[in-house]
């Protein structure tokens, strides 16, 4: 068992000068066979392993991760968690999520500052009200917090929108999900690393997967730059890098990578208490507990693996962002990174079977997996344990680009993220 | 055809004419807008020596066959827009007749010919800091070494597309949709701050 | 911000472009359509090489001469390396 | 208002014969013009500016620039109020007014600090450790941290203040105006490159500035400088901009670059505040300098303790003494040269204290000359004092560094000045993504290889290299060498020259200065200033496993406050490398990215704000509609008038009044936006055939078609009528939002796939104004206004268009409806088009001609059943669905989507279908987007089947009617369903769509 993290805790700690805090997971050298390797260490690879341990007793596992835990779209994403999606099988599916980060705190005995100060989507036009209506009926005849602001109730929410009626793209309402809100994306990362550790799991970074050993069509392992490592079963989770590791795997994915651009301006104190997204002008923004804004935009057109996209989707997004809160013109960026995102045609994830026996792909999830961090690891790991796909998976096998039972997100649910 | 005071330029309710009496004697940038010119979209393979010879006995003069210029032979000036994309431009009043007279003399070949000039209207920039306020929209390099008289580009200007045609060091014609020649012709007024500016109305 | 030469306009920034998708992924054939299995099709119609490295790939000079064209673009270092017309096969781009 | 008290008598670049007047918390002092707000409040004996992020600790100013960490303030009060800003980087103007932050109730006394006593429990990281209970408490702390947290204080008003936008072109960027930039600008320049020279300061000459008696070309440097300035303002294609940050170095040698332009000015200037540059060069020289780094010894943040280099700028460039008797602290020579200046200046230097067992370079023993005590092989334990440095204990170090041994010495001052080494100012370098490498020599990363792509090179200390003559060789070469690449030939001149500065001997990396305490038990060694980020926090991130630089940084959140760790990052990341037996190297720096310093959101606005956010595109006869009182609805970026209303009229009235009208008489409409696209060439029917679903081949010229066009995965992505105009002539229309998007569709297919075709296509969308009239009274109104053709329904019948004349007026009439009505689409040219629409009005008058907007023309099309792409469909919907099975060119070989059509989910018989619903309740209009459930429970979670995309009043069917797509809706006529919303139940019966038909029966 890992030492317990608490007000106790710290406080014992503090009177020894933290010279005792353990570890918060180990860099343990690689077993030569797993029973389930998990290919990439972010938010979804950690929290399959967790999972994997905790509700399916699989301890035997590794978790390989190209670089350090955490340092993909994990560590780079703008840390919004709603479930408010517009088709059945989303709205399920990051509702369980959503469910699961209610109580992630406790779980993982790490605060990951799951804050659900609630999030606004705004409408600029009739077609966005008509849409966002469709949204917020659908939401809530699945059991699912939703609700219509008007421009008044705005107002009084957010004051230092710009709500006139006179401007270009005039607010004129909003859905509100009072249970979205943000949370700490690292300690999201590190929660899942800490206690999937404490169950026994292998998290082996600075370890990049070069190539599977596929026998017969059946995986029996994989090689990495630390050598060849066996395995039972294999799970892909990597994001931005599926192609590349279906690749490997001799599969091709409905997947391209493109760059998702973010920034944060310098640190002040609360003037935004509610994450406040605009799919019209694509801009989107919440304030960090360290009091930066965070903004987010769309995506880079073009594929890339490298983590920059181009300024004028940044020069947009500020443009935006100032026009609907003209007193954020004299705040500052501070940082701005990017990072790279799969997304897929119906910007709907793809978890299940691949053509290759017991290797397993998550992935697709584009601008919106962080939200779905607990869940995609929580069905992710019942469909690698079982091999059959956990319920709220089915509908997003990868089959479903032959049949053509998409789950278009795209027009519907307005903004990504 | 009715009379011609029903016949409305895209600016005119800006009333140029009273601006450009109140315009600044020293200014160093001139706006203003060439209304109705005529316009006439041809298309056609340049490689083909009929179309370029139907060209030159329709207009007098040689098709801009290289990117980005323009010819010019008396009245009508010849912009490239694309590698079988070209517009004959020509004084107002004068594309039907210039539209049917290219349909004449492209019979029997794969080329198109329609007219656009309703679609677009011309904005006018000169003088010394022409170049200047072009760059605060426009990311193209118009510097002389690069760019000059004779040369053309479609390009985007703030955040609308237009075609920039250079007539001569400092003089430009900017080609604009009328849908958007409001946006634009008010966007040059928010540039006009940092510079002294007349209107031109002529 | 990326810079593409455009094969007739030159260099020009990215935003006076649109992205198209990856390049040389040949429309099956009414034949073909015929006999495909809709696996297959999907193939077409949704599966991509995604590749880290050169992609081919095609792009459109949209705010300028409205001309598609083929492009060999480092998808890590955004170095372009070769841009070619149309109905072009893509480049052998062994190393010089 | 007292005395500047640090002022020094003489000296300095500030002008003592203009006194300048601003205030800091509420209190007025003087400068002069000339000092930066940190020299002046230096001058003014000012040392404690600010208080810490985390533990609020008071703080005082640490360097003289760019890097600096702690000097964060509050600029300007209302609706100009700025946080965070550098004081060093504040220009003085008169009436200046500033505070500082993250203090309550004031600067001297902050409650906060209690922070700072209570330290020991909130080491990095500790929010993750608590707050965890109750369950769903951290809503409440939060509230708590989130005050703490955040420093400065953001306006809640708008931004006054105006910012511009440009592009900018040349073959050689210089970024910096020290030496080696100049000389780099100078050799360039006169080869005849354009060449663009960039510095943040207020004038060129970077470290120049901070000299004392250095001379170039035998004359005193800043003459050099400002020879150089002249020569370079004299070249036409040479621009100098100073007060411009380079900040951002992006692809393919595009960097951004922020010019302040009023900001030294104040208020009251006019113009704008700040431009935007995006410049891209051909090559780009980075003359950016470097940093100096600061020791990590304990208690090193008092206020009062400084860079070394920092001091030297102070008294050399502001004739202002950082304090009135100072203690050094270095591992190398560079900060003797600060202990010269200071006694050149007259000001009191207690001592050098070296960690170097045995220093004895050329500067150490000029230093010993002028009298002033060198301690070698020594460290600072304690600095003492709260607000202020009061005293320093010096102790002996131990042979490996590692300990302090012996008695302690207590040295009185008010200032310790600290240099741990110079990092060359690699930020712009590293982010284009190239390498970094660490330099055993220098103990510092330098430039590694550049970029493919990326043509740059650094030079001078940016590179590492730091002797002036060298800096200035450098320079030159680079800006010579660029020149002449780019095929400029006029003579570059030779490279200025510069006495060689006397030899140093090497530094002592001593990442952590030890104390007589271990690291975290005594004094604090601050590694990240702004955010309280010590030694001590640095192993207990090893401790935990935070290993990685990457999780340091987040762990910690060293290297991520409003100064990007630039005097802090390589500290902290020795210290990981010693803690885990590394090289620095092996254990990296993190990832450089933009901006360089922070950049105000505005700039990147520029001008665009509210009506520029998005061009707005208006139809020929806007003008028109806006004096009629209409109001408009946003269709992209088109404004589309919505609908008309009249004194006292609401929307419904307006609306009920306008359909009515045309359904009874005559309504006319501007559909100018509609997309229209010319296509000529013989493929033309074959290439329509191609991308409609329908055949196209027979129509026959004068005659209209609708189609549908599909995306190849087989869902409707745009609609409209195309007419055969000749054999080879076709004329199409797309929906208003389509009209772009259908246009690159056609050129996409034809460049890319069928490019042999014979077939052009050109966009006319505003070759056209379109006014359709409808309603049985049209054919009426446009017999008194047109020319040229008999409008009877035998010469002119439906789906068929004439050429002819309207008002005098060339036009063309398509007999197309989208009403289910009499129609006429008149297309005129839009220089003409009030005049036609105001002769149509008139001859309309007698049959009470009625304009409508949008909203009614959807009403109407929804009466007969028409779609909307967009809003019937949604990118999932075939044409199968909307109903459209006879669309579908069974005959036809192929076209896009058809294959898709076949996949067995898109075949299904099943699918959602388009049907129409019919309110029990005829009063009771559905919302549009309502769900459509079969069987209604208590509470959610209930099963939908459907949902409404189109739902109105119809005043003509005099009952509320409505469009919904419904899971096999049309094997479901009649059912009865129900639609939860807004807290009731609504029931439905699903029936045809026809509703001027089926509406009006279900009414009887
Ligand atoms: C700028 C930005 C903003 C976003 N905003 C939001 C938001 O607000 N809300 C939201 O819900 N989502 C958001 N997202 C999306 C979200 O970040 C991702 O969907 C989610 O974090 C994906 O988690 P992951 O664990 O699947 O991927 P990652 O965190 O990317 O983890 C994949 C890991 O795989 C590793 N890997 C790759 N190849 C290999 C290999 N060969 N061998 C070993 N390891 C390998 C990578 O190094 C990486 O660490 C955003 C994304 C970005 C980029
Ligand atoms: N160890 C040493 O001896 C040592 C250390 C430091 C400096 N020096 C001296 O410093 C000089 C180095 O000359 P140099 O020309 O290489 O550098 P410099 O420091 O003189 O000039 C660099 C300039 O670049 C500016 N700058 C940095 N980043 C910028 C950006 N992103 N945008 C705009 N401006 C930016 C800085 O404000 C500065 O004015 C030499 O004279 C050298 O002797 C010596
Ligand atoms: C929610 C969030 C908040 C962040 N806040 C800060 C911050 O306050 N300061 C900072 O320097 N970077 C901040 N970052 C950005 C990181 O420094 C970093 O740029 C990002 O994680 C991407 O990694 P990379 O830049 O190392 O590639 C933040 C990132 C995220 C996702
Ligand atoms: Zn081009």
């Amino acid at each position: 068992m890992k030492q317990n993290y608490s007000i106790f805790t710290l406080v014992r700690n503090a009177l020894n000068y933290h010279q005792d805090w353990q570890e918060a997971w180990r860099s343990p050298a690689p077993k030569p066979e797993y029973d389930v390797i998990v290919i990439g260490g972010g938010g979804h690879g950690l929290a399959t392993a967790y999972y994997l341990a905790k509700e399916h007793g699989i301890t035997n596992v590794a978790v390989l991760e190209k670089g350090w835990l955490g340092g993909g779209n994990t560590g780079r994403n703008t840390t919004i968690v709603r479930s408010n999606y517009l088709w059945d099988e989303s709205a399920h599916l990051y509702e369980h999520s959503l469910k699961l980060f209610e109580g992630l705190t406790q779980d993982l005995n790490y605060n990951v500052m799951f804050s659900q100060r609630g999030l606004m989507n705004l409408a600029h036009t009739q077609h966005d009200m008509q849409a966002l209506r469709r949204r917020v009926y659908a939401i809530q005849l699945n059991g699912i917090d939703s609700e219509i602001l008007t421009p008044e109730q705005i107002k009084e929410m957010v004051p230092i929108l710009d709500c006139s009626a006179t401007a270009r793209y005039p607010i004129m309402g909003a859905s509100l999900q009072r249970r979205g809100g943000v949370a700490r994306h690292d300690a999201v990362a590190w929660g899942f690393a800490r206690k999937a550790d404490e169950r026994g799991v292998d998290i082996l970074q600075n370890t990049e997967v070069t190539g599977f050993r596929i026998e017969n069509g059946v995986v029996k392992g994989v090689e990495t730059t630390r050598g060849p490592i066996g395995a039972k079963k294999v799970g892909i989770v990597v994001a931005g890098h599926s192609g590349v590791l279906a690749g490997m795997a001799g599969f091709r994915l409905p997947v391209e990578s493109h760059p998702l651009q973010a920034l944060v301006s310098e640190p002040i104190k609360p003037i935004l208490n509610t994450v406040v997204m605009s799919p019209q002008v694509h801009v989107y923004v919440s304030q960090s507990d360290k009091g930066e804004l965070v903004l987010g935009a769309g995506i880079d057109a073009y594929t890339s693996y490298a983590q920059v996209g181009s300024p004028f989707i940044i020069e947009n997004q500020l443009n935006a962002l100032t026009d609907l809160f003209p007193c954020f013109g004299r705040l500052r960026m501070l940082r701005q990174w990017g990072g790279i995102v799969d997304t897929c045609p119906d910007a709907s994830p793809i978890i299940g079977k691949t053509p290759v026996e017991n290797l397993f792909i998550n992935c697709g999830w584009g601008t919106g997996g962080f939200k779905a961090t607990p869940g995609s690891g929580n069905v992710f790991a019942h469909t690698i344990a079982r091999g059959e796909p956990h319920p709220l998976a089915v509908p997003f096998a990868l089959d479903r680009f032959t049949s053509g039972y998409l789950i278009d997100e795209h027009g519907a649910a307005g903004v990504a993220h | 055809m009715p009379e011609a005071y029903n016949r409305r330029s895209a600016l005119q309710h800006f009333g140029l004419k009273a601006a450009a009496a109140q315009s600044p004697a020293d200014a160093r940038v001139f706006i203003g807008e060439a209304a109705h010119r005529a316009i006439v979209n041809v298309r056609g393979n340049p490689g083909d020596p009929a179309f370029l010879q139907a060209v030159k006995a329709v207009t007098g003069a040689d098709l801009p066959v290289k990117p980005n210029t323009t010819s010019q032979a008396g009245e009508f000036r010849l912009l490239w827009l694309g590698p079988t994309e070209y517009w004959v431009t020509a004084p107002a009043g004068s594309e039907e007749k210039l539209a049917a007279e290219l349909r004449q003399a492209f019979t029997g070949q794969h080329a198109a010919v329609i007219d656009v000039s309703e679609s677009r209207t011309i904005i006018t920039l000169s003088g010394p800091d022409a170049r200047e306020v072009l760059a605060r929209g426009c990311s193209l390099d118009l510097h002389p070494r690069v760019f000059g008289p004779g040369q053309c580009a479609q390009t985007g200007l703030a955040k609308a597309n237009v075609l920039i045609d250079q007539r001569d060091a400092t003089s430009y014609d900017i080609y604009v949709l009328k849908s958007f020649s409001d946006y634009l012709w008010q966007w040059f007024g928010l540039v006009h701050r940092d510079f002294t500016a007349a209107i031109r109305a002529d | 911000m990326l810079l593409i030469s455009c094969p007739y306009c030159g260099p020009r920034d990215e935003h006076e472009f649109s992205y198209g998708h990856e390049a040389h992924i040949a429309r099956p054939t009414l034949e073909q359509q015929q006999t495909m299995s809709d696996a297959e099709w999907a193939d077409y119609l949704f599966m991509r090489k995604n590749p880290k490295g050169v992609h081919f790939e095609r792009w459109v000079h949209s705010r300028g001469c409205r001309q598609w064209f083929n492009v060999a673009r480092h998808t890590v270092t955004h170095e372009i390396i070769k841009v070619y017309p149309m109905g072009e096969p893509a480049p052998n781009l062994e190393q010089k | 208002m007292s005395a500047q008290k640090n002022r020094l008598a003489t000296g300095g670049r500030i002008d003592r014969s203009r006194p300048v007047r601003f205030t800091f918390d509420g209190k007025a002092y003087y400068g002069y013009q000339g000092d930066s707000l940190a020299s002046a409040l230096l001058a003014n004996g000012v040392t404690l500016v600010g208080r810490s992020f985390k533990y609020h600790r008071p703080r005082g100013i640490v360097s003289a620039g760019a890097e600096e960490p702690n000097a964060l303030i509050e600029v300007g009060t209302g609706n100009r109020r700025e946080p965070n800003t550098r004081a060093p980087q504040i220009e003085l103007y008169d009436g200046l007014t500033t505070a500082s932050q993250n203090r309550w109730p004031s600067l001297d006394f902050d409650l906060g600090a209690v922070n700072s006593c209570l330290s020991r429990f909130f080491p990095s990281g500790f929010y993750y450790k608590t707050f965890k209970w109750p369950k769903d408490g951290w809503l409440f702390y939060e509230k708590f941290i989130r005050r703490m947290a955040g420093l400065g204080t953001g306006s809640t008003e708008a931004d006054p203040d105006r910012y511009d936008k440009v592009y900018g072109h040349c073959d050689v960027m210089v970024v910096g105006g020290g030496p080696a930039g100049i000389a780099a600008a100078l050799a360039a320049g006169r080869a005849g490159a354009r060449v663009v020279l960039v510095d943040e300061q207020s004038e060129l000459g970077g470290s120049l500035l901070s000299e004392r008696d250095r001379s170039i070309d035998g004359k005193p440097a800043m003459d050099w400088v400002a020879a150089a300035e002249a020569e370079l303002a004299a070249m036409p294609e040479v621009k100098v901009l100073t007060r411009t940050t380079a900040f951002a170095y992006l692809d393919a040698n595009m960097l951004s670059c922020v010019e302040r332009i009023t900001d030294h000015i104040g208020p009251n200037a006019s113009g704008p505040r700040q431009r935007l540059w995006r410049i891209r060069a051909r090559e780009v020289i980075l003359a950016t300098g470097s940093i100096e780094r600061p020791l990590v010894y304990s208690d090193n943040d008092r206020p009062g303790c400084m860079l070394a280099s920092a001091g030297r700028t102070y008294v050399n460039r502001y004739g202002t003494a950082p304090g009135q008797r100072v203690v050094i602290l270095t591992n190398n020579d560079t900060a003797y040269q600060t202990a010269l200046d200071f006694a050149a200046a007259g000001v009191s230097v207690a001592a050098v204290v070296d960690l170097r067992a045995n220093p004895q370079g050329a500067l150490v023993q000029a230093t010993r000359d002028k009298g002033i005590e060198v301690i070698a092989n020594s460290a600072i334990t304690h600095v003492k004092g709260a607000k202020q440095v009061k005293e320093v204990d010096v102790m002996s170090l131990s042979a490996d560094g590692k300990s302090v041994t012996g008695g302690v010495r207590h040295i009185y001052c008010d200032t310790v000045l600290s240099s741990g080494g110079w990092q060359p100012t690699v930020h712009l370098h590293s982010q284009t993504r190239a390498k970094v490498v660490w330099n055993e020599e220098l103990h510092a990363f330098v430039p590694g290889p550049v970029m493919p792509g990326q043509n740059n090179v650094s030079v001078g200390a940016a590179k590492g290299v730091f002797g002036l003559a060298d800096c200035l060789a450098e320079g030159h070469e680079a800006g010579a060498e660029a020149a002449r690449r780019f095929g400029f030939t006029n003579a570059a001149g030779s490279a200025a020259g510069a006495e060689a500065e006397p030899a140093a001997e090497p530094l002592r990396p001593m990442w952590i200065v030890p104390s007589d305490k271990p690291v975290g038990q005594g004094g604090k060694h601050f590694v990240d200033y702004q955010n309280d980020v010590t030694a001590a926090d640095v192993m207990l991130a090893h401790r935990e496993g935070y290993l990685s630089v990457e999780h340091l940084k987040r762990y910690t959140t060293m290297g991520m406050a409003t100064d990007q760790g630039k005097t802090s990052n390589v500290n902290a990341l020795a210290i990981m490398a010693g803690l885990r037996g590394m090289n620095i190297p092996e254990v990296g720096t993190t990832t450089f990215r933009p901006p360089y310093t922070p950049v105000t959101f505005g700039v990147f606005a520029g001008p665009d704000k509210g009506d520029f956010l998005d061009p707005i595109r208006k139809t020929p006869i806007h003008q028109w509609h806006a004096d009629h009182g209409a109001a408009f609805e946003c269709v992209g970026q088109w404004h589309r008038a919505w609908y008309y209303p009249k004194a006292g009229e609401s929307m419904h009235d307006a609306v009920n009044r306008e359909v009515k009208a045309t359904r009874d008489s005559v309504g006319i409409v501007d559909a100018s936006t509609l997309g229209k696209i010319d296509i000529q060439g013989p493929d033309a029917a074959w290439f329509l055939n191609m991308v409609y679903t329908n055949a196209w081949t027979k129509l026959e010229p004068g005659k209209c078609r609708y189609g549908f066009m599909c995306g190849e995965d087989g869902m409707v992505f745009d609609d409209g009528v195309t007419s055969r105009i000749a054999e080879n002539h076709f004329h199409m229309t797309t929906t208003t939002g389509g009209a772009a998007r259908v246009l690159s569709w056609l050129e996409e297919w034809h460049q890319c796939e069928w490019p042999d075709r014979k077939v052009y296509f050109t966009s006319v969308t505003e070759q056209w104004a379109v006014f359709a009239l409808n309603g049985p009274n049209s054919r009426k109104v446009l017999e008194k206004v047109v020319s040229g053709i008999d409008l009877s329904e035998e010469a002119f019948p439906f789906m068929s268009w004439r050429d002819c004349e309207v008002a005098g007026v060339k036009a063309r009439i398509f007999r197309i409806s989208f009403t289910g009505a009499l129609s006429f689409e008149v297309n005129v040219p839009p220089s003409y088009a009030l005049h036609v629409w105001r002769a149509l009005m008139s001859a309309g008058e007698e049959f009470n001609i009625t304009p409508y907007g949008t909203e009614a023309l959807h009403v109407l099309r929804a009466e007969k059943g028409f779609v909307i792409v967009g809003q019937e469909t949604d990118g999932t919907m075939t044409p199968q669905d909307l109903g459209f099975e006879w669309i579908i060119g069974k005959a036809k070989p192929d076209f896009i989507g058809r294959r898709s059509h076949l996949r067995s989910d898109t075949a299904r018989p099943d699918r959602k279908h388009l049907v129409g619903l019919l309110t029990e309740n005829p009063q009771e209009v559905l919302p549009e987007g309502a769900q459509i459930v079969e069987h209604v429970k208590d509470k959610p979670p209930m099963t939908m089947i459907g949902h409404v995309t189109s739902s109105y009043w119809s005043p003509n069917a005099n009952r509320s009617i409505a469009m919904a797509v419904i899971k096999n809706g049309r094997n479901r006529m009649g059912q009865t369903v129900y639609l939860p919303y807004d807290g009731k139940v609504v029931a439905a019966r699903i029936a045809k769509t026809d509703f001027l038909q089926d509406g009006a029966a279900a009414n009887a």
